[in-house]
């Protein structure tokens, strides 16, 4: 149980990781999936643990929303590389201060 | 009643703002309503001050209901014999005010109505802050005097108008807001001790620890003692009057800085009588200060505004001085010696701001021997100025001797030490006058003209109830004394 | 009916202050007229008050109550006892005179009505002050008198010089009033009451310290007024002011009123030893002081004033003597106010016909040119040297005497400071009057109109005549329902007793060895038309007044105007600079905050990682505690 | 083993409503034609708006709300979730409204006409020719209004995600199509979107841990008393992380001036509204049931950063836009005082609704302020504006005297009454950094009221004659003034909200 929590916790922290020190928006985007099935992760081990369904109910419920953050977010990412040829996150920084 | 009272300078001032404005008879048509409706406001109030009756402390003429009920905010209003002091105080000042303001000149073509709009708005809020029995209610009326007056600085002054308006806003807010600390810790205490109410009576009733009471009393007096102003928070005073016109200058000092000295009394001493008690040698001590570091600095000041903001500053050291001596002699004093300070100053405000409208210039030194040619105002000048330096025979005297007086018999060193103002009073005023009006009459003061029939018409009613009360400030005096006794009676 | 005293020239002021223009031609008559019939109905209450058995010679006349408030409680009352009754008549009396002459005077200034104004309200302040029973209503007729003095002195507003004479006056004055003030605050706290009467019968078992502070407060505030050292300094700049105005309120009656302080409150200084001593030696140093000051003048006016000055301190060192000087201060007070006033006329006089020139170098045999003035002028001058027979002999050798009596040394000094005032008496009489003309070709001495000489006349008579005060100790009887009554004290010098009339004969003496040495100095020799440069210290010390302005510009003036204008540029420069500059910082460090604001996701993300770890850790550490 | 959800149609009635219209404009983008196209949509979203509102007076005047301990139950209709939703559905009718105003930049509206176009190619002036425009948006707001309105009803954690995400994700795009600057507007959505993602994964985790702990979803269960104490406590701070993301709270709130600034105005209205007043209810759900966390001396401290940082960062602006988004910023702050007191959410509830309003009508305000290049919204710009347009001037002025909490305006009350909560709960510090920020906070608004009314105007910015936008001004202005002079029955209203804990 706890095992699976701990990896569960190391993939969020990657994921948050990831999200800190990559520049392609995708990969940034990439590492928030990690995170959320991190997340899908310790639902499925709690579920486990208290013998009850919702916690893998709820792994599905955050896969569809995923899928949703998907679309939504490779639309965004698609505009700005239209726009600027470029998917580098520290390349948008035209308002700031 | 006092919602009648109230109201009529509201209305008028919504009914200035509909009216046509741009062309000149238009804006003199908006200055002649404004000015009936000052007049139809002062009728009221005196009506009021008629049905008063004279012999009780109590609240008169009260009028309660609900207004805010989750909040347990009432509007609730009463007139006592100090705050029926103020508002007469408030009543015959407005119309003298927009009388004298007939002809001042607006910067960049602003019309006139917005002009006198605002001075009826802060009337009606004055009024309602002098008769306010609820914290909640006063709280209100209190800080929403600041937008009129912002207002008035900041579209109608001279040079440096923004500037000084954003001063005066700030600096005033923000003991406003140590006040709304205070108004939110009345509400704890009281929704603690049973139901939430801000009912002077009920608040009265509650009881504190002492560092609650200390706590919540420092919170009223930081908005008081700016408002006021007492030393060391006065600095905004200077910077403000410098800049408004001499019409907002009066209103601004002489009715709604008395709101701080007003609220000492109503809402220091009445609510917080263990704390005001603990506060005292303190308080008493920066109004010594504040008379004398005022009086100074109105000798020092080459700007002719700037000399009579200080000249207030040293004023209101004496009104707080006294209202913390906590005698019947002083407090009373000090209520009336805000009724006449209210006068003198109005006088003097109105009077050099002619002087200075009809030059362009502020500074003392742009004067000089103006008396040759324009004598009424010189004589009005000196008027004020006397006035302004409490000599016996006219009303200020009468209210700074008692301040002084009841001082006297609970702290002489204090009292001693006040005394010393009245030398550096006649210092101020007289070299005001020396290096204006007297001497040989300079080039550059010739274009200075006398005053007109309606600045006399303005001028003479305060110059008239100065000499009056001078003389026979007795009726005033029992107005005030039984609400002081009742105030003072409430104290350790 | 006292009040009626007082409404008279109130009413008079009032009217030609409001009154426009058209009151310009008849103003001065409506004056004078109102300062006659005050005259004229202080003398029916004089009779009146003479009707009255002796010991029932108060009339009190309560007005209004002024203010009441706590224990604060001041009625609007007039007293006329005997001491008042000598006042109203000295200042109706002489104010009318005065009146009537300054309607010639002030012929020809285009202000006259003011000026008949401002004299009205002199008068009824002054009225006030003797009048009052109440030491707030006295302190209301003793600021009204200051304030219009302030008004007279500077009528000439025109001239910078009496602008600032006018103000330096009421200032100095004010300073005064502090004493006056806290006094009052003192009666208050101590007795609950300011009324004259009352604090006199609480003085009984009050603390002597509380006494003698009530004492000195009040000499204070009668320094203020009466031009007494240390506050001396203001009189001689008041001669800025026309001549009635000098002649009126500079020598007859104003300058007189910390005397009749000094008397009024005999109840106070009856009980502190410390006071009267405080009040003897301000009277001997300014008696002193001013007749220094008299011998130097080359101004007319200002020799005349330094007389006053010096007049003035026998009163206040005869008033320090206590019950047994009190009414001879107030005779000699009297009889100043006579040929004070007449002398100071006739100087207005000598300076109308010399086109206001007031240096007596530019004088010289005035007594043919002028010669009802030189008479009455010379009345006058007899009355001052107390030359026998004349006002001024008697009251001042009863002076004299008390002081003798009192003790020797000050006795001594006030008859050296007789023989001062002999010599500079003499020296303006020889300036002015007799040698050769020193005027220049284009002045034409002319004898001034009837308006103007008549009251000179008047007052001719009065100094020579009012010695006959004394006749049968009158004054000391009529005042004693005031002042209390004391036997005769004996003049002791050497172990041996003097009596009164060899005391006379000394001074007599001493005042011929003055007049003698000056006519030999001024009268008999060339006076040099211009003042000389080269001069003993002592004279350019008298010039100077002592140097009293000297002392007050580096002790008060500078100090304070120093400060001031430190405060005013502190208050706006520093002070609310700084308030607005640490404003300004919070803005400042605002703007560099922006910087944390960098624009970057990936620092933004960052914020928010930190910011759940800390938010998680500060939750652990909250419950952990 | 999973039972069927029972649903009480009648309660949820406002929750189908915007749903089911949402849907109807998925539907009318595809079957309506291109003319009649926006003004059906606005009409729908409009429509639906109102019907929202309506349905949500009637269920709340038909009482029998509360809270329900049926299992299963995953939006609870209590007091507070229905009061929310009147709040929501006033501020998504203003801001479709604003959406709607075409009038303003020449029969265009605030949004680009597509948004696959690069900015500043041939393709986009073609598009602007041909007037061609996204009408989508309308389904967008409503779906964002939708997932408010969840929100704030979840009794639910995982409900409240999915709800989170679906408020989410139509703002992320419609923060970017501005039709102007549209760099900055893509900007803004991806800034958005990479944030708002990151900070819903917190929040998702800590939604995985209180589950974990407490083996149900149910926030009532927050509460339950369990031997992990750190799990606990990690949960409700993973959680507070994307709640306080949300609300902008300060360290989370670095998204809010970026994504203000490049959002189009009328989102930007909406979503300073609508978002944060979901969100502070959704907090309120969380952290009052953590009945057993000691919450309230880290959210103080949290609260006391929020509107000191926001408060100093919207001093050092200069632009009208950014100023007002870290003023929402600092607003966060103060609201967060109102939360202090752990069981009564009247005074945020009210704060809400007079910042919602407020916010509203300052931004339809900036839309208004026009020149050649779009909005103006260099603070020198507006000089003179409140002289020129007196309409509008003393509206905004209202809105800033609103928002710096002077009285007889609907922030004073809000403000009390936030600082009353704090004080109740004894953080009399906070309460007193509270007023000194707030005189701090008062020199920005206040600088504004000088700008527009005591300087000269120079002529450059124009507001013009957009009767919609201008009709959404006078309704929140007079709506603020109104909550100042009268606000009882507000406040009565919201005083009926129980403690929230489903």
């Amino acid at each position: 149980m706890s095992d699976l929590l701990s990896l569960s916790m190391i993939l969020f922290t990657i994921g948050a990781v990831g999200v800190l020190v990559r520049r392609n928006a995708l990969i940034v985007f990439m590492c928030v999936e990690l995170m959320l099935n991190a997340t899908n992760l310790a639902f499925v081990a709690f579920a486990r643990e208290h013998g009850n369904l919702d916690g893998q109910l709820a792994a599905f419920f955050v896969m569809v929303v995923a899928a949703a953050e998907v679309v939504v977010g490779l639309a965004i990412i698609i505009a700005i590389h239209r726009s600027r040829g470029s998917i580098s996150v520290d390349e948008v920084r035209q308002v700031r201060g | 009643m006092i919602t009648l009272l109230a109201a009529v300078p509201v209305v008028g001032a919504l009914l200035v703002t509909l009216l046509p404005r741009g062309t000149r008879s238009q804006q003199l048509l908006a200055r002649h309503v404004a000015l009936g409706v000052s007049l139809v406001a002062l009728a009221v109030a005196l009506v009021a001050a008629a049905r008063f009756d004279v012999g009780s402390g109590g609240y008169q003429m009260v009028e309660e209901h609900s207004w805010i009920e989750p909040l347990g905010a009432f509007y609730s209003v009463g007139l006592n014999g100090i705050g029926l002091t103020l508002v007469l105080l408030t009543v015959v000042l407005t119309p003298v005010v927009i009388l004298a303001a007939y002809r001042d000149e607006l910067p960049g073509n602003r019309s006139a109505n917005s002009y006198v709009a605002w001075m009826l708005v802060l009337e009606g809020l004055a009024i309602l802050v002098f008769t306010a029995t609820d914290a909640f209610l006063f709280y209100v009326a209190f800080e929403a005097t600041l937008v009129p007056i912002y207002f008035l600085i900041g579209s109608y002054g001279g040079p440096g108008r923004q500037k000084a308006a954003v001063t005066f806003l700030l600096y005033n807010l923000l003991g406003g807001l140590l006040m709304l600390a205070a108004i939110v810790g009345l509400y704890v205490v009281s929704s603690d001790a049973g139901e939430a109410s801000y009912r002077l009576a009920d608040l009265a009733s509650i009881p504190m620890d002492e560092t609650t009471e200390r706590l919540l009393f420092l919170g009223f007096m930081a908005a008081f003692a700016v408002k006021a102003p007492l030393w060391p928070f006065h600095t905004w005073l200077p910077e403000a009057a410098a800049s408004a016109t001499p019409a907002t200058s009066v209103l601004m000092v002489s009715v709604i800085d008395k709101v701080g000295t007003f609220g000492m009394i109503r809402w220091g001493l009445e609510l917080f009588p263990g704390a005001a008690d603990w506060a005292s040698p303190t308080i008493m001590a920066l109004a010594v200060v504040s008379i004398v570091y005022g009086a100074l600095a109105a000798i020092g000041s080459t700007d002719i505004r700037r000399l009579v903001a200080y000249t207030s500053v040293s004023h209101f050291g004496f009104i707080i001085l006294g209202i913390f001596a906590f005698t019947q002699t002083s407090t009373t004093g000090s209520v009336l010696y805000m009724f006449n300070h209210g006068l003198s100053t109005a006088a003097l405000f109105l009077v050099t701001g002619i002087m200075i409208s009809r030059r362009g210039s502020a500074e003392i030194s742009a004067f000089g021997g103006v008396q040759k040619i324009a004598p009424v105002m010189s004589g009005v000048l000196l008027v004020a100025g006397l006035s302004s330096l409490s000599l016996p025979g006219l009303a200020p005297f009468v209210s700074e001797f008692l301040v002084l007086a009841g001082t006297f018999t609970v702290n002489v060193p204090l009292a001693v030490v006040a005394t010393l103002g009245i030398v550096l009073a006649a210092v101020y005023v007289l070299v005001l006058y020396q290096r204006t009006m007297t001497g040989p009459l300079t080039d550059q003061a010739k274009v200075v003209t006398d005053l007109t029939a309606r600045e006399v018409a303005a001028l003479s009613p305060l110059v008239v109830v100065i000499v009056g009360l001078g003389l026979f400030p007795q009726p005033l005096l029992d107005l005030v004394n039984p609400a002081v006794a009742v105030v003072l009676g409430g104290l350790p | 009916m006292v009040w009626l005293l007082v409404a008279f020239p109130a009413l008079g002021a009032a009217l030609l202050l409001t009154w426009g223009k058209e009151s310009d031609r008849f103003g001065h008559l409506i004056a004078t007229a109102a300062s006659a019939a005050s005259f004229v109905w202080g003398v029916v209450l004089f009779v009146r008050l003479l009707g009255r058995d002796h010991d029932d010679r108060t009339v009190t006349d309560t007005l209004f109550t002024w203010i009441s408030t706590g224990d604060f409680h001041v009625e609007m009352s007039f007293v006329y006892d005997p001491l008042a009754a000598l006042f109203v008549l000295l200042i109706t009396g002489v104010g009318t005179l005065i009146h009537v002459y300054s309607i010639g005077y002030m012929e020809h200034d285009e202000r006259r009505r003011r000026f008949f104004a401002f004299l009205n309200l002199f008068v009824a302040a002054m009225l006030v002050l003797v009048l009052a029973g109440d030491y707030l209503v006295l302190f209301l007729g003793w600021e009204g008198v200051g304030l219009a003095s302030y008004l007279l002195i500077g009528f000439w507003q025109h001239k910078p010089t009496a602008a600032a004479a006018a103000k330096k006056a009421f200032v100095v004055n004010r300073v005064g009033d502090i004493g006056m003030a806290l006094a009052i605050m003192l009666m208050f706290k101590e007795f609950g009451t300011t009324e004259i009467a009352a604090v006199g019968d609480s003085v009984a078992g009050t603390a002597a310290s509380t006494i003698t502070a009530l004492g000195l407060l009040l000499l204070l505030g009668a320094c203020g007024k009466s031009a007494q050292v240390p506050l001396q300094s203001w009189l001689l700049d008041a001669m800025e002011g026309p001549t009635p105005v000098s002649a009126l309120i500079h020598a007859a009656t104003m300058v007189t009123a910390g005397v009749y302080l000094v008397v009024r409150s005999n109840a106070i200084f009856d009980a502190s030893e410390t006071a009267r001593t405080a009040v003897v030696v301000v009277g001997l140093v300014t008696l002193i002081a001013g007749a220094i000051i008299g011998c130097a003048k080359d101004d007319i006016k200002k020799a005349l004033a330094g007389s006053t000055m010096s007049q003035i301190g026998y009163m206040m060192l005869a008033a320090g003597l206590g019950p047994a000087g009190y009414a001879f201060a107030i005779f000699h007070l009297v009889t100043h106010g006579f040929f004070k006033a007449n002398m100071f006329l006739g100087a207005g006089s000598v300076m109308h016909a010399m086109d206001d020139d007031v240096n007596m170098r530019h004088y010289g045999a005035l007594r043919t040119a002028l010669p009802v003035t030189f008479a009455t002028f010379g009345l006058g001058y007899l009355a001052i040297i107390g030359f026998p027979g004349f006002s001024g002999f008697f009251s001042k050798d009863k002076i004299i005497e008390a002081a003798l009596a009192h003790n020797v040394w000050i006795g001594l000094a006030t008859v050296l400071g007789a023989g001062i005032t002999a010599f500079y008496m003499t020296r303006l009489m020889a300036m002015t009057f007799a040698g050769q003309k020193r005027w220049k070709d284009e002045v034409h001495p002319h004898e001034s109109p009837r308006v103007m000489t008549v009251p000179l006349m008047v007052l001719a008579a009065a100094s020579v005549l009012g010695g006959i005060l004394l006749l049968g100790d009158w004054i000391t009887d009529w005042l004693e329902p005031v002042v209390g009554h004391t036997e005769h004290e004996h003049v002791v010098i050497l172990g041996a007793e003097w009596p009164p009339i060899a005391v006379s004969a000394l001074v007599t003496v001493v005042v011929a060895v003055g007049v003698a040495l000056a006519w030999f100095t001024y009268g008999r020799r060339e006076v040099a038309g211009e003042t000389p440069e080269k001069v003993s210290f002592l004279t350019r010390f008298a010039r100077n007044d002592l140097y009293g302005d000297t002392v007050n510009e580096w002790v008060a003036v500078r100090p304070t105007m120093t400060l001031a204008r430190g405060i005013a540029r502190f208050d706006q420069h520093g002070f609310h600079r700084a308030i607005t500059g640490a404003v300004g910082l919070i803005g400042e460090g605002a703007s560099s905050m922006r910087a944390w604001q960098n624009g970057f996701v990936r620092s933004y993300a960052l914020g928010v990682f930190v910011g759940a770890l800390a938010l998680t850790l500060a939750l652990l550490v909250v419950i952990w505690r | 083993m999973i039972p069927a959800p029972e649903l009480d149609f009648a309660l949820l009635s406002p929750l189908l409503i915007v749903a089911a219209a949402a849907l109807l404009g998925v539907l009318v983008e595809a079957f309506c034609p291109r003319g009649p196209r926006f003004v059906v949509q606005t009409g729908l979203a409009a429509g639906a708006s109102l019907a929202a509102l309506g349905a949500s007076i009637a269920v709340y005047v038909a009482g029998d709300l509360g809270v329900t301990d049926e299992p299963g139950r995953t939006i609870v209709a209590d007091e507070a979730g229905v009061i929310t939703w009147m709040m929501l559905a006033v501020f998504g009718l203003l801001g479709v409204l604003l959406f709607a105003d075409r009038t303003l930049d020449a029969g265009l509206s605030a949004f680009t006409g597509r948004a696959a176009d690069r900015p500043g190619s041939p393709d986009e002036a073609e598009a602007i020719r041909f007037r061609v425009e996204h009408t989508e948006i309308f389904p967008l707001a409503l779906f964002a209004l939708l997932g408010m309105m969840m929100f704030a009803a979840s009794s639910d954690l995982l409900t409240m995600f999915v709800a989170l995400e679906v408020l989410s994700l139509p703002l992320y795009l419609l923060c970017g199509i501005a039709r102007r600057r549209r760099l900055v507007s893509q900007e803004a959505a991806l800034k958005y979107f990479v944030l708002g993602a990151f900070s819903s994964a917190f929040f998702l985790y800590g939604v995985a841990l209180a589950y974990g702990y407490s083996g149900s979803f149910a926030i009532g269960a927050l509460g339950e008393v369990h031997d992990d104490t750190e799990l606990r406590i990690a949960a409700v701070g993973l959680m507070a992380v994307g709640l306080l993301f949300k609300v902008g709270a300060v360290p989370f709130h670095a998204w809010t001036p970026d994504v203000y600034v490049g959002a189009p105005t009328p989102v930007t209205a909406f979503m300073s509204a609508g978002t944060k007043a979901a969100a502070f209810v959704a907090l309120m759900r969380v952290l009052f049931a953590s009945t057993e966390v000691d919450w309230q001396p880290t959210v103080a401290v949290v609260a006391g950063l929020t509107m000191l940082v926001g408060s100093l960062f919207a001093i050092a602006q200069s632009d009208v836009k950014r100023m007002l988004a870290y003023s929402s910023v600092a607003h966060a702050g103060f609201l967060l005082t109102g939360v202090l007191g752990g069981s009564d959410a009247s005074a945020v509830l009210f704060y809400l609704v007079t910042y919602g309003l407020a916010s509203i009508g300052a931004f339809a305000v900036v839309m208004l302020v026009r020149d050649a290049g779009g909005e103006a919204t260099a603070t020198t710009r507006w000089a003179g504006l409140g002289r020129q347009n007196p309409v509008l001037g003393v509206s905004f002025a209202v809105f800033m005297l609103s928002f710096a909490g002077i009285p007889l305006t609907g922030g004073f009350i809000g403000k009390l009454s936030v600082f009353v909560e704090a004080g109740r709960a004894g953080y009399w510090p906070v309460v007193v950094l509270g007023v000194l920020v707030s005189a701090m906070a008062a020199f920005f608004y206040v600088r504004m009221i000088t700008v527009m009314f005591f300087t000269d105007p120079d002529g450059l910015a124009v507001a013009s004659g957009a009767k919609i936008t201008t009709a959404v001004v006078v309704v929140a202005a007079v709506g603020t003034v109104i909550l100042g002079i009268a606000p009882g029955p507000v406040l009565e209203l919201v005083q009926q909200t129980g403690s929230l804990i489903p």
